[in-house]
């Protein structure tokens, strides 16, 4: 299959511009992202019956990023995102149901309901979350490549910010190691147009993200095109492999949401905006009509596997749902690894092993 | 009249936006987006993109960029969209604004407010319910304020961005939309409430609360319920956590021989540690009839799941607790 | 035996990169340099670049790398050159590091040890002179630790990097090059000090002086003057700021009765504050005599000409002071 | 006169290969910087007797930079450094015996000894330091800008950091603003090969610092050669009053001593490193030889000045060292701007209108 729009390159050659692909591969990635969409605009619909709480950035509309990404490494490469990461924790291995639970706080959620949203984590496939200051995750993840290269593991960190975050100078120190010390990291800048309501015009003196490492070669990827980001994920891997040092993949793509639920998402971009790029850029309708045009697949089949899908998350969602509340005693669980220290409470007669004086009346 | 917190907010911003040339606004969001919690609403509009900027997502870069032109003699009032993110720039605010004018001796001052949402909102987790009160009301060279009430926030945003040191102003998210009954002498715009003032907010003869921020709403809730045991609390709103007004929480502790503290901080070398201490070193100890409690979020870092973060931050029924054993009263 | 500081730590480094191969070291002129205060003397050439890694100057790009490579497992020691620069990296020490076990709810464990000098060196003035002991001591998730001899510096930075949790370690510049005893058992290469408990360097019977750090020996020297006032003072060294030994301060001061506590920094919500509210939060209150006394930093930013520097920081005089007034003597 | 090492550009055309000068001129700038010369020497000696303690980074070597920078531009525009900033402030009017005053901690000193070396301020001649934390005052400059085109002023803020400062995240953040908002920065970074003792082969992953903006233009000078410095300087003001935002000069300079005085510096590089740019690339004998050969000076009236500057240094040294203490009372003035707050020294028992209890047992 051959890409719509050509990859753009710095100081490098970058992928080629065709995937060779199979109609059992396009079929998961389809599935996959179908399954990250339902999820998320459940989450909209549950959110809005206040069953989740705070802040809840939801992924559609870029799913071809997460989904490429993990098409073209594997769950050997370290993975690590800021606060919009149900797409990757659901890409690496948890399921629909425990990322549920974490987004209503139940105590069968993926962090037991302490975590939330922002803070999911499934390192027993290497992904390490899930940050809420931006950008903070951009020197983690390079922390991630430097235990990779230091173990002599010959696996890359895959680390990912939003074209807001790309301006946070740690990720410019971050990348001054990386380039220095030749750290295997894949930078991916998720370029969706805007960080919260500040669009790239406005944040950044150079929009060109994939050059913004000066020194580190780039590519620009349709980040849309689940096989584009699939083949230049795969690319990157390979630079990195052999030993050249870091690497940006700046992904083109776009959210559907706002940037959180308090945010509609249309006093700094028509809905024209968004609607149109749905209609024309949509991931899911892109490798929908692949498997039409290429794979000469039954549009009805695809149709019932959305149907599928539907109701399999929604079961899920209900499961998580029916769950219970994490035990209260968890308030003071799991702040240090060490047992049994004492943790104070709002008052000096709750926490636990806190030692109540014994001249104090009536406690 | 009545007014939210965020109006008052906004409203002090605007007058002192057309009294001063020199203040400007800069942070995140706060000009096109209106603020993140649209307390510089229509501020863009009225003053214009000179005075009203958004900056990228850059908060060291930002705060730095904002103590560099206080020092040349403009007056910014800095956002933070939560005090969470000002830990990437505390660097600034400490080293580069607290502590210039002494360096200098006196040669340069940092007319600065470095304003936004302080402490625990709802269910944002860990990352983002931080209270920042302690640490900056340990340093010399800051002003530390956090209004409760909307009379609080205009009188002293505009006493803020007024002084001549830097400021730091802490609000709470929660309390934005609150509404509060507004005096009128509250409405001039030459309306300013002193810093390093504690405003009583209720008398009583019996236990003093002191809080501050949102929490004074719980200590006033803990007052009336305290009512029905018979206890009479005084109810201190702190307004200034830096430099504390010890004159009114002495004389308010002589008065009633018992103290609770509260705050919605981590205890360990909080505010009510602070005050704990004052106690010893002011003439209240010899009237203290019963040890001071500290009311405070619990020793853990924020949980998401509601039933956790609720049990993680004092509620009233805390606060009445304490006061009850306060006054060995059983609990 | 006699060792210093500096030689303690260093041994302390070297043996446990030689135990543990996920055991590095990185910072700012840590390798070539031998590190900016010689810390880190000879690391280079035993342990080769990889495991002893000097960094650019950019601390919270290193420092979060380093809780990076934490979360993969490894147990980076992070030097800051001083805990003034550490400023600029709190974020990924709170919210990288603290937090991240909890909001994993237990998934992902730090272990890392952040190190360097803290507090006032000298003749460095006002930006290098700042005590982080009661900032850190405030976070959840943390564990702080600071030395004062050299059996403190090797057993604790033992105890630091085996454990896992993120653990802040405070020296002080001004205690590398000063010299102890050290027993043999403080030589054995698994020499732990247990990470919570205070340790008694002198018993006493009459008032209780609590310090850490560089403090600890200004408290012992003031305890020798208190004994030409026929005062016996104990004198506490805290090792772990946090979590705080709360039995063995409770314990002293029922036995003396009287309290005073120090720290070289700013008074305000400091490690004296908080030990204070525990008088009120332990038995200890009742048998209190006197009220407690703090000595710490004076409240201003720090000078740099030595007679103010001098006057800015707690001498064994001002400790002699504190104790007579808590001992009811004419000062 | 020609320029021996030609500039550097990056998106830019750069300053003329050569400068118009004239014998008062260069007579000016020789002076100058032998006073500085000669201050940095005394600074050395008294460091070794005692007189002076703490850190003191001393300037020798690196005169030309800051002498040039002042030849180029002016006191209208704002100046802000780091640590290393004696040479600056002497620029900016400031005497050899406040300066030394502040070195030795005296009440004459330029901040009446409560800043030090590190903090030196001349703020009537917009000089505004003088800062400790490593890149810190790049974000301040760029801050002083802002002022400056808030106001309309048509100046610029000349924003010094080292190569070292170079790879700091706040730079790269107050750079995007600089761009983004076109403010009239001149970014100076004084490259003298290390920072620390840290090489900028093992600190930086690209070297070139005039294109470490990557976006925005720059220059590379010879650090060495006032002239250089003086044209690109005038250039680079230029650039920015023409509305063109920021624009960086990096300064080719050495510094012959230690870091601080605490650092030898030759661990890290050798002596013959030093003693062969002292031979070649210093600025004071490049002026002279200027002056000699193009000007025809008699090279005994340069000594008769050299002569006369050290006198004089010394008059100012030692009227500075038989300055006074400052007041003891001045430890807790200055603090806050507000007359009369109560501020509490190390015990309850001393500050200042720090109220002491009643209740206390004879304080
Ligand atoms: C240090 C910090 N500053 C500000 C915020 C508030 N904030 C959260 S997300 C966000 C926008 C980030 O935009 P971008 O990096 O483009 O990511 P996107 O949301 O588009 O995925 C902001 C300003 C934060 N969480 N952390
Ligand atoms: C944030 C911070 N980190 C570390 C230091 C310690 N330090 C002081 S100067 C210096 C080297 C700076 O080198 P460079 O920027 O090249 O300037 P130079 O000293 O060469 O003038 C370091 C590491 C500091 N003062 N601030
Ligand atoms: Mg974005
Ligand atoms: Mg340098």
């Amino acid at each position: 299959i051959e890409f719509t729009t050509p990859f753009e390159t710095y100081l490098c050659d970058g992928p080629k511009e065709y995937a060779m692909t199979t109609e059992d591969e396009v079929m998961k990635y389809f599935r996959d992202m179908v399954v990250l969409r339902r999820m998320e605009i459940v989450a909209d619909q549950l959110y809005k019956k206040a069953e989740i709480r705070g802040f809840c950035h939801l992924y559609d509309g870029q799913e071809a990023v997460c989904t490429g990404l993990e098409a073209g490494s594997g769950w050997q490469h370290y993975l690590i995102t800021a606060y919009r990461d149900h797409g990757t924790q659901l890409a690496r291995g948890d399921t629909v149901e425990r990322i549920m639970a974490e987004l209503f706080g139940k105590r069968t959620g993926s962090t037991k309901g302490k975590g939330g949203s922002m803070h999911l984590y499934h390192p027993e496939n290497r992904f390490y979350g899930g940050h809420g200051i931006v950008g903070a995750q951009t020197a983690l993840g390079t922390g991630l490549a430097f235990a990779a290269k230091y173990r002599g593991e010959n696996v890359v960190s895959i680390t990912m910010y939003g074209d807001g975050a790309a301006n946070q100078g740690q990720l410019a120190e971050a990348m001054n190691m990386a380039a220095l010390w030749k750290l295997p990291v894949v930078y991916v800048c998720e370029n969706n147009n805007y960080g919260m309501g500040t669009s790239t015009a406005r944040s950044a003196a150079d929009n060109r993200y994939y050059t913004r490492g000066h020194y580190i070669p780039g590519v620009k990827v349709d980040g849309m095109d689940i096989l584009a980001v699939r083949e230049a994920t795969m690319y990157a891997v390979d630079h990195c492999q052999q030993g050249n040092g870091p690497i940006i993949l700046e992904m083109n793509t776009y959210r559907y949401h706002g940037h959180s639920m308090s945010d509609p998402g249309i006093s700094y971009r028509s809905r024209d905006e968004v609607q149109s790029i749905r209609a024309k850029r949509d991931p899911i309708e892109r490798a929908k009509a692949w498997l039409v045009e290429v794979f000469n697949k039954d549009p009805a089949e695809l149709k019932a596997i959305e149907k599928e899908v539907r109701k399999s998350v929604d079961e899920e969602t209900n499961r998580a749902l029916a769950a219970d509340l994490p035990n209260p005693d968890e308030l003071y669980t799991q702040v240090f690894s060490t047992a049994d220290l004492p943790i104070r409470g709002t008052e000096i007669s709750n926490g636990v092993n806190w030692p109540t004086p014994s001249g104090l009346p009536n406690v | 009249t009545q007014m939210t917190v965020r109006d008052a907010l906004n409203s002090a911003l605007d007058e002192e936006l057309h009294r001063d040339k020199d203040v400007f606004i800069l942070g995140e969001e706060v000009a096109q987006y209106d603020g993140a919690y649209k307390v510089t609403r229509g501020l863009l509009e009225k003053h214009g993109s000179a005075r009203v900027v958004d900056t990228p997502i850059t908060e060291m870069g930002f705060a730095g960029l904002a103590v560099g032109a206080a020092y040349a003699g403009l007056r910014p009032v800095c956002e933070f969209m939560t005090f969470n993110f000002a830990m990437q720039a505390i660097d600034h605010v400490v080293n580069s604004a607290a502590k210039q004018y002494y360096m200098s001796a006196g040669l340069i001052n940092v007319p600065i407010v470095f304003r936004g949402p302080n402490g625990p909102a709802a269910g944002v987790a860990a990352q983002h319910s931080q209270c920042f009160a302690a640490w900056y009301g340990s340093v010399p060279g800051l002003k530390v304020l956090s209004p409760y009430s909307s009379e609080d926030a205009r009188g002293l945003l505009k006493a803020a961005i007024r002084d001549n040191d830097p400021v730091v102003f802490l609000e709470n998210e929660l309390m934005y939309g609150q509404s509060f009954d507004v005096s009128d002498e509250a409405l001039d715009k030459d309306f300013v409430i002193p810093i390093g003032k504690a405003k009583v907010e209720r008398e009583g003869t019996d236990v003093t609360i002191i809080a501050f921020s949102k929490m004074v709403g719980q200590a006033l809730q803990a007052a009336e319920e305290l009512t029905n045991e018979g206890i009479n609390a005084e109810v201190i709103n702190l307004r200034t956590i830096r430099p504390l007004d010890r004159e009114t929480i002495v004389a308010s502790v002589k008065k009633t021989g018992r103290l609770v503290t509260v705050e919605e901080g981590w205890v360990t070398c909080g505010i009510g540690a602070e005050i704990s201490a004052l106690m010893f070193e002011s003439d209240a100890f010899d009237c203290l009839d019963a040890p001071v409690e500290r009311v405070s979020g619990a020793d853990v870092p924020t949980p998401y799941a509601k039933n956790l973060e609720d049990a993680a931050f004092p509620k009233a029924h805390n606060i009445v607790s304490a006061a009850k054993r306060a006054c060995y009263r059983k609990v």
